[in-house]
């Protein structure tokens, strides 16, 4: 990996100074900056972890169901979180914009209004094809003041050198980050992470500290714990605080029948992403250039498990399961007619998930939380398929 | 006494420079030598570690005994650092050569972190060759990890302060340091990796009872051959152990 | 209005009987049904009252402003509350489907999960030009399990009546409700209403109830309050419980300048509906047959405005004012960047005003609520013409 | 004791019917007697008492005064009933006419809801004429509207149950009556619209010293020409009134 060694200095250009050294230290906790905790509280966070009763009715579980609901924050789900953290520290630092890629277009989304709540200005990279597929994300993303291109865009050397190429270019993620790294360094402004990186995996913590202390003032202990896995940043974050307790807790990480890292990917060090751009690290991969055959959950198309999340699945701590597409489409629509929560695609995979822990379990009185990590109501088309 | 480590990669820049330089260790106020095994792919060393271990000869079995006999000759003790990688098909065969040379144990920088899941065996195979087995610890590891690897090793530990050496990256060395020092409580521990200055030495070392490992700043000093230079260094060094 | 007799008595074949006997009660509270308080803490109640800082800070408004979030329930808005309610009371008299009829889709998307939640079915007529510009909006009732038809449609007579005369009709509000009511009495199930009756307002009461609940738990108390106004259900409901209870407050109701209803309407008995289904009520109108221009804002088209609710601003307890379409917009814009919610259209006439109030009163040190009545992500085509 | 008060449409269903019954009232144990002035649009009214407005003619001077005079030597107070709308141009001449009459007191449903802006003035023209204004309010009306126009009248309040009489609407009796007397403590209430049954009376009277006022349930009576089947009707209503 002689590679790495250029990719990991070139963080140093890339990255916020705060958030690479997060990235490399060995806290357990970092201190949440007032400044990012007052810009939580107005965003949305706490975000609510609430008893699913009707659902637990309707699968006839004996034990109790809570979903932690990060759709409820400002732009829908979890990935504010760190894009908030990350928007400050570059903020602090002095610099005035920062730029980021996006395929689904959540991240982005996060990124747009967590440069703005910052009083920074934003750039997004979108991969061409969704931008097309998908103009309301655009248009909640100029709505917070990004400028948003379609990629490979005429903004960078590389998107140019693309579209020199093949005009018609759909664009892709790789692509995307390319762009958006190769913007950063030319303009001296920051690149946003989304997913993967052990930074990211913290500031998302937040979301399991959260539910910690629900369910203490509930007067509850966590049993069984479910989240999806994309690059694991949500899954990570929710469930990192419980394992690192050490207390005697189940953890499913749910992914996509459709990309099968955690069964079928090698535990290997490989590139985070496609283009090479940022550094290899050791992760259940299925290569970088794996193409997953669909996109109904746009955000769990990636390749890899972020490390610390492939080293428990390794270890067993961490339990994967896959769910493919039918089983979640019927998910969401469960959960749509019992909770009343249209949830995204991805987050249908951890719904999934609980709904086969609870018909095998039915007898079992465990409490079990599920971490549902954005609403739907941008995503809404995966339902075309089944006539809805 | 707070220890001083210095790693050099065997027989480089040359065998007879790398050699020289030896001999210079051996008259300096130094307390461990690690002496890093030439391999094609040190993943967790920086670029300039890196480019020592390029192109350069891998030492005989002879060339390693008589390295660990000069530096025992003047106190100071010797381990090998080697990446489980390179031996993981004749672990033994290497256990046995290394404790033929009469050192004192070896480094397996890797084995903690790619080959986890199979350590115990491999650490109780390298006690039963007689070797001491110095724990690398990395802060990307989990506290289990440690807390695990550090109850089944009895030697000192080596613990890195970033993942790679040489890299220039920003750490809380503070933090990293009192997580460590708290998971290895009652224990000898030595700091090595991103230490790219004095400076940095004098405020890891200050008021904590702990040693440091010293390598890709001494690289310059041996690719040009600077005897004096390098002398100097590792004097002020050790200058900076004893008074912080 | 001798017509009103027939339709006053027909109420008792329309409506659920709990609900017609809080049309007509006198009380001032209901006890809100234990099986109701449930479903609303399902449904995301209470929903968020939190200090919008961001937004003070860009107005240099000295005193504190309050949001109130509707937007925060599972529907992304307020009409959940009355749905849930008269739902509950259809299906505790037997009732086994509720119909009702959808402009702009919230009304339609609340009676549908309304009715799943209370174990009974929906059928919702869409105005068709609705169902074919707002497919989102479709998605999500049909995802709640309601049959959903483009009004007009061939399920009653009334619409084939229509389609006979004009097959491409679009629809409009006034033949949906024809459809819904005949489709009601003639399945012998009951009709939902959305607005401008006493008992939805009634229902709507949760939100100022809770609004002073949680100043309370602040410690702060309400001097201004602030909300948009279609036919007054959201309005009455955050208003009435501080209205009531006589302390010195100040009541904005913020309409579209498009329909001028409390400004240019007249006091005076004029139909509900443009169809005459139900009954004639005194309030401001602009005549039920009254056709606005724009439909930018859908839920305030409304020609009339709560009877009770005139009242109160025929006496001056309530102040209207009236904003327009590009105000609007760029109070939502405000809000998104500012706070970081897409708020409804609707409920961007309340943030106008509120703006507006806070311009006029920098120095002042008050402290305003403002009800965001729902979220607009299904609505975000309304930056279309500012190039968003 | 609890107040029993009867309505009539004046003339209905003919002037010579109207008047046999009247005199059959005035042998019963009635209170007081509303006499309603047909008019076009009763909008307050149900089909049941609109039918008995619709055709009949309005009384003149001396048909009023002959009935109030009836009336009064039988001891039964007696309210002409007149919707403000009909009369708004020609106030004061109105309520000359009913103060000629000797009538006590008028009711003029529509005025509060209606007209409650400048209703005030209009009440005190009513006393200034030498009449009780009796105040009607509807379960619709807001307490402040109730307290204010409570105020400044002295007579009895009439209370609709129902914002309309002899509509079929269900409504909470009980929470009307109790939030109606809480509003007007102190004070002569007796309620009307909606008061179907005798049992209806009962439910609303027992344990409670308020009176009714009866109008729909009389019409079949007074349509038919069923002298006995009203005096049979109207003795039982005061039989539920004095054992409840």
């Amino acid at each position: 990996n002689s590679s790495d060694r250029s990719s990991i200095e070139l963080l140093n250009s890339l990255l916020p100074r705060e958030v690479l050294r997060q990235e490399f230290t060995f806290n357990r906790y970092e201190r949440i900056p007032d400044e990012v905790r007052e810009i939580y509280a107005q965003i949305g966070r706490p975000t609510p972890l609430f008893r699913a009763r009707r659902l637990e009715d309707f699968l006839g579980y004996r034990g109790k169901i809570f979903v932690k609901f990060e759709g409820a924050t400002a732009t829908g789900s979890h990935k504010i979180n760190t894009a908030v953290a990350q928007a400050y520290y570059a903020g602090k630092e002095g610099i005035e914009e920062v730029v980021t890629e996006t395929g689904a277009g959540q991240w982005g989304t996060a990124t747009a209004l967590a440069a703005t709540m910052n009083g920074i200005r934003s750039t997004v990279f979108m991969v061409k094809v969704s931008y097309e597929q998908k103009p309301l994300r655009k248009k909640i993303m100029s709505l917070y003041g990004a400028r948003v291109y379609a990629s490979p865009s005429t903004e960078t050397p590389f998107g140019r050198s693309v579209l020199e190429k093949e005009p018609g270019h759909p664009g892709s993620l790789g692509i995307a980050i390319s762009e958006a790294t190769e913007y950063a360094l030319e303009h001296g402004i920051r690149y946003l992470v989304g997913s993967v990186m052990n930074a990211v995996l913290t500031h998302q913590s937040v979301i399991g500290l959260e539910t910690q202390k629900q369910l203490e003032l509930m007067g509850e202990e966590a049993n069984v714990l479910i989240g999806c896995v994309g690059g694991g940043s949500n899954f990570g974050g929710f469930t990192y605080p419980f394992i690192g307790q050490g207390k005697e807790v189940e953890a499913i990480a749910s992914t996509a029948e459709e990309v099968p890292k955690l069964s079928r990917g090698e535990f290997r060090y490989d590139r985070m992403d496609t283009a090479g751009v940022l550094p290899s690290v050791k992760m259940y991969s299925l290569g970088a250039d794996f193409v997953p055959k669909k996109i109904y959950a746009g955000g769990l198309r990636y390749h890899g498990a972020s490390p610390s999340l492939s080293v428990l699945v390794k270890n067993g701590i961490v339990r994967p399961e896959e769910v493919g597409e039918a089983e979640v489409i019927e998910a969401l629509q469960v959960f749509a007619r019992t909770q009343g929560i249209v949830a995204a695609p991805e987050s249908g995979h951890a719904i999934a998930s609980l709904i086969r822990y609870c018909r095998a379990h039915r007898e079992e009185r465990k409490n079990i939380v599920v971490n549902v990590s954005g609403h739907g109501l941008l995503d809404l088309s995966i339902f075309d398929r089944v006539g809805i | 006494m707070r220890k001083l480590i210095l790693y050099l990669t065997f027989n480089y820049p040359s065998p007879d420079t790398f050699t020289r330089f030896l001999d210079e260790v051996s008259r300096l106020p130094v307390d461990y030598v690690e002496l890093g095994l030439p391999t094609q792919n040190p993943v967790y060393d920086g670029p300039a570690i890196r480019q020592t271990h390029s192109g350069t000869r891998r030492p005989s079995a002879e060339e390693m005994s008589r390295a660990v006999k000069k530096l025992h000759g003047a106190g100071i003790r010797t381990y090998f650092l080697q990446y489980f990688r390179d031996i993981e098909g004749q672990r033994d065969t290497f256990l046995t050569t290394v404790n033929a040379s009469g050192a004192d144990g070896i480094l397996l920088p890797d084995l903690l972190i790619d080959f986890f899941q199979g350590a115990e065996g491999h650490i109780h195979a390298v006690h039963s060759h007689g070797l001491d087995f110095v724990p690398f610890f990395n802060p990307a590891m989990p506290d289990r990890t440690i807390s695990r690897f550090s109850s089944i090793t009895r030697s000192w530990a080596y613990c890195g302060l970033i993942p790679s050496t040489g890299i220039n990256v920003p750490y809380d060395q503070g933090a990293v340091v009192e997580r460590m020092l708290s998971l290895l409580r009652g224990r000898e521990v030595n700091f090595g990796f991103g230490l790219r200055s004095l400076e940095d030495v004098r405020k890891l070392v200050s008021g904590r009872d702990v040693g440091v490992a010293i390598g890709t700043a001494l690289i310059p000093y041996v690719r040009e051959g600077d005897l004096e230079g390098f002398r100097k260094f590792v004097t002020e060094l050790r200058g900076v152990l004893c008074d912080s």
